[in-house]
């Protein structure tokens, strides 16, 4: 049993939330405290993602990103990253179809946050970002495992994107959940009930320490 | 040194209601802020802060704080601000709520200390009382030494013996630092023992704007005692009666005939005079 | 229940049934040849299932879930595409290209094209020259999306090619087939279900897919048949 | 009526604090509840209101509401409640807060009427101002028609006005319905105004418990008549000296010798007191 | 063009929707309120489904609903009701991995409830359940629309699971995005791309309704 397809499955989670939570933030931040009119625009934008079937989104990003497309084109020769079949590429879909999970739970977490408080911060001299990092985000603890953890369960979980975009190639783009699915298509089912199991229990100990994380915190403030 | 004038649409208690105020406020005054409930206090303070817009200019000093369209964001007014709702951060213990205004540990021991905090400091604004947490609220405020100190009804969910040492304590450090305060409060009392002018509020507008000697000193010195006070019983003890009467806080029992005990109410204002031969002080 | 390669042909093949048949009504169901005999498996309403490969209904013969042994349909052949023009006449060498950066193949684990993909390549030699250029394609439709969109070479099922999108396509500049010396021929089989044991008119399309007139359809769609 | 014997562990403002509390209310008795800030009054009335757990037991009426493990839940303990942070259902106007707790339309509108809330009534708690929001709780918390009123600090954001409307409006109602009323209250008048007792609370127990007179009286009727008061001024007038000072919520100017205006500090608690002849009420 | 199968996609995304919202009410609200120890188990394990790729999840779920597994036979025998390749078992199986979509997002917004509100309206004599539905949902409709409209696209978008289990029967289980991966997979490009067009038009037609529908919402509450 090879532990390469964990490894990349876990990096390519842990890439999309890391870059997902960096750019949702400032969106979500934005959609909290607007109520422009473009605001619900901006909200149905943003759940697209996930309404088309993973295939067919990540067909529809082959093409974009194909050499043929100036988006692609461009990303190659003026950044000299090549994307399709590629670990990058991975990243880049990731975080375009987990982009809903991201925004969503952030931006009701910045929604239900007191809003006094936040600007008992201003009122400190605190810049917008400080108050951000400092006031906002630690007082919505909840929100913000709500939003990191779904995002990087569904990244770990999907595969149809990654499939088509990813081109399977074993160390670079094979994660755990291609593996798996392409043992189940060969009928090798007892490697992917090892394979299954494998995922499930890391999953499983990884949430469980964030969730024991997140009780012993919530008691410490005396919630 | 506050120069302000400003309209805002409200919804009053009858309906809409414009705020429109026109007040010069001297450096190092301590203004008290009065009148109604809902008469647009708290919305006077958060537009001073920046926290609510407004039409029309402000300018502190020399600088301009509104005016047409440009605001100045709250973190560049250097103001302290005592939320009538407290607002602490939740994520901070007592200390780090002060300490994240200004790493001042001196400073911030001292506060704690005067407001009787200190044993307390590592806690969660969570398990506090109300009083407690407006405790914090008003040490928060203070940290940043702030040139204009807004404060939203500070006191008010305190019992009198913590209430007067604050006051005491407000008193101090707004001579120490010349800070300009505006105090929103209900207490006459308050009010006299701590500012020096007064601006009523009715409706969104100015109706009173005077020392508080103006406002609230009944009679000048005088011969004659007099004061305004409540009747609060007519007790009847072996043949006399015997009128309980409150004074601000302190009650007063007065004999009386039996014609004026058939003719007074409970619960009537009464006022109480009395021919006084050189009254003292000790 | 059929395999997505036969889908291109199935359209014709429907045509001629019902002319035959016309009180029969078929249901189509396409997917993957893995997915599709899995859920056989587990009792899946499919009377009928033609599978890209023999594995799958061997497997399900074995498994008792097939009332007919498993029998050869079509075969498939295997074609190099690419989307722009190229001389093409030097057949499966042109792999070694420089100019060619990424060869799109099925899946040789799951998909049978893929197989016979890998083994044209291991026969010729090239293999291990040109290992790092290969992307794998889930299924074969897979593999020419790839094909026709990022990737510069594709090996795709020659009956891909039949289908309307393709037919701007041109011989020997765009597509060539593999020699078939090269690899072994891509059986595509067909049984009868447990489940359409009892139903009469499986037995009909069963024949009809195995008749001289389906083979000539199958001809058509650059299938071989045996 | 109220039969409680309870003790809690509580973080008091000095480390561990245990609250260990024996009580008995009788009906209709309107007990004010008083203390420093942090001595556990609000955690009292949680426990009687069953929103927090303490060990001992609670029985009212014949009732047993706390015994052992056995908690009632607050639904079935007919109470009303004002918080002391409101608390207010903001998804609802101010009406159907009322409403949702009964479906009473003319004691709403009454209640409404009273507190001066009736123009707004369609409007949602996020618009009102601290006092506002402080009176529609009030209302609230009156529209069950309670046996047992718990009133943490009721009138703290309101100004005199509306406080000393209110404060009547409670004892009309209290006594109209004989509610058993405990109110959390740090102003000595309201208390000596509204109740029948005191319970002085320091550190989770009990210090005081007695009559508002008992605790508030200072002397009892006299010829001789002395105040309580705050020096905070004296001024040169002309030739002579004027003391200011503060009694009650009213100020008295009196004329000092020189020696007198030397000898005394601004901020001293001084006694006031005069020889009366024949004090007069009117 | 056919419109059966979006009909489906969306009777099986508001159904999936209704009963997860049902089921998930009190678990959340449990969750929400609870202490226990068992709180971070039972979160974790509420993630899970999501952790395994869709059509991974789809084989097992093919596994456990076929009449060989107790379960399989429990519903088909007792009930009489079959589950495999019907649109009934498609619900099941969408519920059983949206369960986190819905589940988190309520939860949270639970969570971040004033808690003195709900204690008043417990002393308001209201029991439990009302106060749930008149006073806690109410005042967290924007983690409501989050849970809904997340467990709504997710549902529409899927198809791993769906496909696996439901077996891709026209008018019973191939719902439009199975049917719009079947056209990609046979290369009839035009028509996917009409699907995929029309799919995304009433999806952001629905999604923006809804968030219009809140800006108002909100804006009528004076938040
Ligand atoms: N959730 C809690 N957990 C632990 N301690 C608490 C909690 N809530 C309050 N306390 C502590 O219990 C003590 C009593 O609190 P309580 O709220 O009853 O005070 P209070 O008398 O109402 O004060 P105030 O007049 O300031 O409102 C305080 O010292 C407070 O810090
Ligand atoms: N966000 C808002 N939108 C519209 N009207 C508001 C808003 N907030 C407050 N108001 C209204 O504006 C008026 C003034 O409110 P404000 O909070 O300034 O009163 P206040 O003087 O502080 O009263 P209190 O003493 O009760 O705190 C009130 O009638 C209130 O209902
Ligand atoms: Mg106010
Ligand atoms: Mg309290």
């Amino acid at each position: 049993m090879s532990f390469e397809p964990f490894i990349l499955s876990f990096k390519l989670a842990l890439l999309t939330s890391l870059i997902l939570f960096c750019i949702t933030l400032p969106l979500a931040w934005y959609l909290s405290q607007t109520h422009s009119r473009i605001k619900p625009f901006i909200e149905a934008l943003t759940t697209l993602p996930i309404i088309l079937p993973p295939s067919v989104l990540g067909f529809y990003i082959l093409w974009a990103l194909s050499y043929s497309s100036p988006v692609g084109a461009f990303f190659e020769d003026t950044l000299g990253v090549k994307l399709l079949f590629s670990f990058k590429g991975l990243v880049v879909a990731s975080c375009f179809y987990s982009l809903p999970f991201m925004v969503q739970p952030l931006q009701n977490g910045f929604e239900s946050l007191n809003k006094n408080m936040l600007e008992a911060s201003y009122i400190a001299g605190k810049s917008r970002l400080t108050t951000l990092f400092r006031v906002a985000l630690p007082n919505m603890k909840s929100a913000l495992i709500t939003a990191v953890i779904i995002t990087l369960a569904h990244t770990v979980g999907e595969f149809g994107v990654v499939l088509m975009i990813g081109g399977n190639i074993p160390g670079e783009t094979k994660v755990a959940s291609v593996a798996i699915y392409e043992m189940v298509e060969i009928m090798d089912y007892s490697a992917a009930h090892i394979y299954s199991a494998v995922m499930l229990g890391i999953s499983f100990a990884v949430l469980l320490s964030v969730y024991i994380f997140n009780a012993r915190q919530s008691r410490r403030f005396g919630l | 040194m506050i120069k302000l004038n400003i309209t805002k649409k409200l919804h009053g208690a009858n309906g809409a209601m414009q705020l429109a105020l026109n007040i010069d406020i001297k450096e190092g005054e301590f203004v008290a802020l009065s009148g109604k409930s809902g008469s647009g206090k708290t919305t006077l303070l958060r537009i001073l802060a920046g926290l609510e817009d407004a039409q029309g200019e402000i300018s502190v000093a020399d600088k301009i704080w509104l005016h047409a369209d440009k605001s100045l964001p709250p973190q560049e007014r250097e103001i302290g601000f005592v939320f009538q709702e407290y607002a602490l951060f939740g994520n901070m213990t007592i200390e780090q709520n002060l300490l994240y205004v200004t790493k001042d540990t001196k400073l911030a021991n001292h506060l704690l200390e005067i407001t009787e905090l200190k044993e307390m400091k590592k806690r969660y604004p969570h398990t506090l009382s109300g009083g407690q947490k407006q405790r914090v609220s008003i040490c928060r405020a203070l940290m940043k030494r702030p040139k204009i100190l807004l404060l939203d009804e500070p006191l008010s969910a305190l019992d009198s013996a913590m209430r007067t040492k604050l006051q005491n304590e407000l008193l101090t450090l707004h001579k120490e630092f010349q800070t300009t305060t505006i105090m929103v409060s209900h207490d006459p009392s308050e009010i006299y023992r701590l500012t020096s002018r007064v601006l009523v509020l009715d409706s969104g507008k100015i109706i009173n704007d005077a020392k508080p000697t103006d406002i609230l000193l009944k009679r000048q010195g005088s011969q004659k005692f007099t004061f305004q006070g409540e009747l609060l019983e007519i007790k009847k003890v072996d043949v006399i009666f015997v009128a309980v009467v409150a004074i601000g806080q302190q009650l007063v029992e007065i004999a009386l005939s039996n014609s004026e005990a058939t003719s007074l109410q409970i619960g009537q204002k009464v006022i109480l005079s009395t021919k006084a031969f050189a009254p003292t002080l000790s | 229940a059929l395999a997505a390669n036969v889908s291109y042909a199935m359209n014709e093949l429907q045509t001629a049934f019902y002319k035959k048949y016309p009180d029969t009504k078929l249901r189509i169901v396409i997917g993957g040849s893995g997915k599709l005999s899995a859920q056989i498996k587990n009792g899946a309403p499919y009377d009928i299932f033609m599978s890209a490969n023999m594995y799958y209904p061997e497997a399900l013969y074995r498994e008792n879930m097939a009332i007919t042994k498993p029998r050869i349909y079509a075969q498939g052949a295997l074609a190099i595409l690419s989307q722009r023009p190229r001389d093409l006449t030097q057949g499966i060498k042109i792999v070694v290209d420089t100019e060619i950066r990424h060869i799109a193949m099925a899946n040789p684990k799951t998909a049978p094209y893929g197989k016979a993909s890998m083994e044209a390549l291991k026969n010729a030699k090239l293999y291990q020259k040109i290992k790092p250029k290969l992307i794998f394609g889930d299924s074969i439709a897979q593999t020419v999306t790839y094909t026709m969109t990022a990737a510069d070479l594709g090996f795709i099922a020659k009956s891909a090619l039949y289908c309307l999108k393709m037919k701007k396509f041109k011989k020997d500049k765009n597509w060539i087939e593999v020699d078939a010396n090269l690899y072994t021929p891509i059986s595509q089989g067909i049984i009868i279900t447990k489940y359409g044991s009892n139903n009469s008119a499986a037995k009909k399309i069963y024949d009809f897919i195995l008749s001289k007139e389906a083979k000539n359809i199958f001809k058509k769609y650059g299938y071989n048949t045996p």
